[in-house]
């Protein structure tokens, strides 16, 4: 069954719409993506589903509750996170400092020093960085150190915004890697990439937003080959 | 040839947001400026306009450096541009927000009324013009801030994503409207994330990726250029398709 | 021959009248406005109520002035009381020591504080919000400091008596009256120079720094020149009514015309609650909230003195709040709405 | 010579210490809530009043009463932080400074008619007594004032960091959508921090009332003296405020020996002004 169900979304920023009636379903354990150029309206709709952003109509459900009335804090309660983009660290705190703060729900808190030793355990450079200023860090160790945060939230759902931009190529490979086996152990994830290539081979499902809509939807070898993709991007 | 730039670098702490950019852009030409998010294509219009001002590099607007001078001299000399994120004076009216433009050749509020009339025709905003700026659509906001920068009387017009959030057709209608000014004898210079628009619009295009010039040419050969399908698409990408093509 | 004369003066006034009327409104309101006060005046009878009403052109002086500043260019300056102390001070030392008419020590005090308001502007005008407003706190209160210390000129927190010698060229009047017209006619001056403002290219320039400095700056204003003209003209015109106010009690201290709350907010508190950036906007402010303040101190006596400002404080919360463009915007706003639905 | 500059340096010190005190409360606000109080001193002269009122009708000494008065002004800040402060949050600065002058002139214009313009003063039964170390006068209320304050700001700093609240308070102030995006409720922090900060002027007000006279503008004086603390120290920075404290206690004291008392002022709101103007950021810039 679908653990986030988006419907009939429609989004404005003071007069602007960005989002136009986005239809949108993830399956529960499989990593989905939503692809487009810039400005298309993708972190848009993150902040929407994290309700930092209010939708003027249509209804969000997830795990079959509606949520789409909560505040941002309930919804991480429930396990919807987000990575947001440009990773937005607390830059004076420390790596474990972030990290613990990721822990900061009631559920994360019981569980705080069983996470750390897993987070630890799938990036163990942040293990070596545990004390050093978070703003000090490398832009791929900041990812990192996000990705760290979030899962300490212990997501049902974990959402990560351009995780990518700003990174060195090996590091962006690296750090697709680590998202895909985060996956694997059984997080569903919905990512949002410009790095379309990497996004489309890992992605079950995978949507794309064009100007505030959904163009096209499938799978993410089907988008992989659609010539019009390219297009979009190009405009060739 | 009405503006040239060499070797133009800017700085934020240890971030090099521009690293020696050059580029020159002909008389009435439309020049475009396409890169991915962060690449530091504004930050590039920031510098041209004057209100950042580079560490390193010349930039000669009619022969004459230009680095150093303040915004408004600037627009006294003849460089008008527009915001990414619009910034209409809210509580002016929409033929107030342009008289202000028009004030930068006269000094007499009459005149400049004419003109802002004009150009509020010519973008196809006359009839609001009584209305308050805040109550715009996007679109009309963007067309206001380009009535306003041409009220000053520009050679060269710097266009920061006019197209961004407007509707296909409004988008049509604004890629008609960059074509009138250019037919106006003013010399364009467009970013613009709307790859399909900027592609039909520009005689040229640059690319800025991580502050670098990294190509520069007509939009045919950019497009299929492989660096900037890179730069966009990820690495792979090329790899896997361009065979095909 | 001298009846046909006369017909066409008539008609002349007529067409011209007419022509104004239709023409241009707002300006004939105001022609109208400033005589049916002056005819006003006349009637006062009673010195409590001509006391109060020249309590309200005097603050509207005041708070007109302040307006250029911070209602038209958005320099929301909290040491005005700097400069209408520069004005007061000046005129009644000048007055007792060397015995300047006051109104030629008005005009030098006028300067005075228009350039040190200047150089204010100038070296703060980069400063945004918050900072701009604590950095003319401080100023305001370096002023009031010197008043208090420079004991030799000011006498310092016992205040400065001005010797009362009636007369034109010392400018006090026995006659109250007098005291309301050359108020009356100061105000008219203000009024009409802010509507002149608003109606050249220095008013759409401050409004346009307010609205979006950036957008300004791009569109060729040279901002930091036009705020420092701001400040500088806003400083001179509290001056003058500085002097304005020592000429009608006679009597100044740094704990008045100096002060923080007395004075610096007032004028502030005033023009926002009447309505920044319109030239009506602190004579609205004034007529509502002077004799609401002296009608208290009047009724209340000494007994609950402060009570006025408790008042304006919670009015001030609630313009600010719910009409945060003030009385004669929202005004405004309403009754072109209804203009504009209706017809 | 020396003697006198021992002298100076310990009352700057002592002077500062207290300064510190109101100073963390508005940086702490500032930083977190991004609204600069400018009633941040009326509820230092509330606090100053209570503390008095306790004393003269329950003779209360006003150590004892600082545990009344200061969750009193706590509670009093969280009331004020949810009616007035919560909705300004993010306005345009116009309108934080307008709507908080009018809570100033509400709280200080309320205590003249409530209470008169007349001086009030706390006599204790050692507050003139005084410690001699050597050549050194240490004053005992001066240093039981500044013990109180290095003890209470000694016990913000754990609470600041190793508290989920601490920790909730420092993520805002750091970045806010980020803080959200953690579960933490942001309003809920806003209104708390709102609350501490006047909280900690609660302790000021009790620790000063034994020192200082008490009348409705008092606020206004260690307001803007807090103020050039804060921007010294950099707007936001709890340290740098401490430290901008310790430097104001300094000036002041050095300057009122060497130039003149009445002139004392001047000199810190000269260094103010030209702090603003060259280096807005502080002296000591870091959240």
């Amino acid at each position: 069954m679908s653990l986030l169900r988006v419907q009939k979304i429609n989004v404005f920023w003071g007069d602007l719409q960005a989002l136009f009636e986005i239809e949108m379903d993830v399956q529960e354990r499989e990593l989905t993506t939503i692809v487009g150029a810039n400005a298309a309206g993708k972190s848009t709709l993150l902040n929407t589903i994290s309700g930092i952003l209010r939708q003027r109509s249509g209804s969000i459900s997830f795990n079959g509750q509606d949520i789409e009335h909560l505040p941002p804090h309930r919804r991480v309660e429930l396990g919807i996170i987000q990575i947001p983009e440009g990773r937005l660290l607390f830059p004076n705190m420390s790596v474990e400092e972030n990290l613990e703060l990721g822990a900061y729900t009631p559920i994360a808190r019981l569980k705080r020093k069983e996470n750390l030793e897993k987070v630890y355990a799938i990036l163990p450079v942040l293990r070596d960085r545990r004390k050093q200023r978070a703003g000090s860090l490398s832009g791929g160790e900041q990812q990192m150190c996000a990705i760290g945060r979030g899962l300490m939230s212990m997501p049902k759902l974990l959402m990560l915004d351009e995780p990518s931009l700003g990174l060195a190529p090996l590091v962006v490979q690296e750090m697709f890697k680590t998202i895909q086996s985060i996956n694997q152990e059984g997080t569903t994830i919905l990512l949002v990439e410009q790095n379309v290539q990497f996004a489309l081979e890992m992605a079950h499902h995978a949507f794309v937003l064009e100007n505030g809509r959904i163009t096209l939807r499938g799978t993410g070898i089907e988008l992989l080959q659609n010539e019009h993709l390219k297009k979009a991007y190009l405009g060739i | 040839m009405i503006i040239e730039a060499k070797d133009v670098t800017k700085r934020f702490g240890g971030l090099l947001a521009l690293q020696k950019v050059s580029f020159r852009i002909n008389n009435n030409e439309i020049l475009g400026l396409i890169g991915p998010n962060g690449a530091g294509k504004t930050t590039l219009f920031n510098t041209i306009t004057g209100f950042l001002r580079p560490e390193e590099g010349s930039i000669l607007f009619e022969g004459k450096e230009i680095v150093g001078k303040r915004p408004f001299d600037l627009c006294h000399l003849g460089i008008a541009r527009t915001f990414q994120l619009v910034k209409p004076f809210s509580n002016m009216t929409v033929l107030q927000n342009a008289i202000v433009g028009s004030l930068n050749r006269t000094n007499s509020v009459r005149e400049a009324k004419e003109r802002a009339i004009d150009q509020l025709h010519f973008v196809g905003l006359h009839d609001k013009r009584n209305v308050l700026a805040n109550a715009l659509t996007i679109n009309q906001r963007k067309r206001l801030e380009i009535a306003r920068a041409l009220c000053t009387r520009p050679k060269l017009l710097l266009l920061d994503e006019v197209m961004g959030g407007l509707t296909p057709s409004e988008i049509h209608d604004m890629l008609n409207l960059i074509i009138k000014i250019r037919e106006l004898g003013i010399t364009l210079f467009v970013i613009e994330h709307i790859m399909s628009a900027i592609m039909s619009l520009c005689d040229r295009i640059i690319v800025l990726h991580h502050g670098q010039n990294i190509a520069e040419g007509k939009p045919s050969e950019v497009g299929v250029n492989p660096k900037v399908i890179k730069a966009y698409l990820g690495k792979e990408y090329v790899v896997t398709q361009s065979p095909k093509n | 021959m001298l009846k046909s004369d006369k017909n066409i003066i008539g008609n002349l006034i007529k067409m011209v009248l007419s022509n104004i009327i239709k023409k241009d409104v707002e300006l004939s309101f105001s022609i109208f406005g400033v005589l049916l006060l002056s005819l006003i005046i006349g009637f006062i009878q009673n010195p409590f109520y001509l006391d109060i009403f020249i309590m309200i052109l005097l603050w509207g002086i005041l708070a007109s002035s302040w307006n250029i500043a911070g209602g038209y260019a958005g320099m929301f300056s909290l040491g005005h009381g700097a400069f209408i102390g520069i004005g007061a001070y000046t005129s009644s030392m000048l007055f007792i020591h060397f015995d300047l008419s006051p109104w030629l020590g008005m005009f030098l005090g006028a300067i005075a504080a228009g350039v040190v308001a200047s150089v204010l502007g100038y070296i703060c005008g980069r400063l945004k919000g918050h900072y701009f407003a604590l950095a003319t706190i401080a100023f305001g209160e370096l002023a009031h400091i010197s008043g208090v210390q420079l004991k030799e000129l000011t006498r310092g927190s016992e205040g400065l008596s001005i010797p009362f010698r009636p007369g034109w060229a010392n400018f006090m009047f026995s006659d109250k009256v007098i005291y309301a017209y050359i108020g009356l006619a100061f105000l008219a001056g203000i009024y009409f120079l802010c509507l002149l403002i608003e109606r050249t290219k220095l008013g759409y320039y401050l409004v346009s720094i307010r609205e979006d400095e950036e957008a300004a700056k791009s569109l060729g204003v040279n901002t930091p020149l036009v705020k420092t003209l701001a400040i500088g003209l806003s400083g001179f015109l509290a001056a003058v009514g500085g002097t304005f106010y020592a000429q009608y009690i006679l009597f100044i201290e740094p704990d008045t015309v100096l002060s923080f709350v007395n004075f610096s907010v007032q004028v502030a508190l005033i023009t926002i609650i009447g309505g920044m950036g319109r030239a009506l906007g602190p004579i609205v402010g004034s007529f509502l909230l002077t004799p609401l303040s002296m009608l208290l101190r009047a009724y209340l006596g000494g007994a609950l003195s402060g009570l006025h400002i408790v008042i304006y404080g919670f009015l001030l919360i609630i313009v600010v709040l719910f009409l945060p463009y003030g009385i004669v915007n929202t005004l405004r706003e309403y009754i072109h709405n209804r203009f504009s639905t209706e017809g | 010579m020396l003697p006198i500059f021992l002298q100076l340096i310990v009352s700057g010190f002592l002077l500062g210490g207290v300064y510190a005190l109101i100073s963390i409360g508005l940086t702490l606000i500032f930083g977190v809530l991004d609204v600069v109080n400018f009633a941040h001193g009326e509820f230092l002269m509330l606090g100053m009043y209570l503390t008095f009122w306790l004393f003269t009708i329950f003779h209360m000494d006003p150590y004892v009463s600082l545990f009344i008065v200061a969750p009193m002004l706590f509670i009093i800040g969280l009331f004020v932080g949810r009616t007035v402060i919560k909705p300004i949050i993010g306005s345009p600065p116009s309108v934080q400074i307008f709507v908080t002058v009018g809570i100033s002139l509400i709280l200080m214009n309320g205590a003249l008619v409530l209470w008169k313009a007349d001086f009030r003063s706390v006599p204790t039964s050692y507050g003139s007594g005084s410690l001699n170390l050597g050549s050194v006068f240490i004053g005992y209320p001066q240093l039981i004032s500044f013990l109180g304050a290095l003890i209470f700001s000694a016990l913000l700093f754990p609470l600041l960091k190793y508290t989920y609240l601490g920790k909730a308070i420092r993520a805002t102030a750091q970045d806010r959508k980020a803080a959200m995006l953690m579960g933490i409720d942001i309003q809920k922090v806003y209104i708390l921090t709102f609350g501490i900060g006047i909280g900690l002027v609660g302790i000021a007000s009790a620790l000063l009332a034994p020192i200082y006279s008490i009348f409705p503008s008092v606020g206004a004086h260690f307001v803007l003296v807090a103020y050039v603390a804060v921007v010294l120290g950099g707007l936001g920075s709890i340290p740098g405020a401490i430290l901008g404290s310790l430097i104001i206690g300094m000036t002041e004291t050095f300057s009122g020996f060497f130039i003149s008392p009445g002139w004392r002022q001047a000199i810190y709101y000269a260094v103010f002004v030209l702090v603003l103007i060259f280096k807005p950021q502080g002296l000591i810039a870091q959240k």
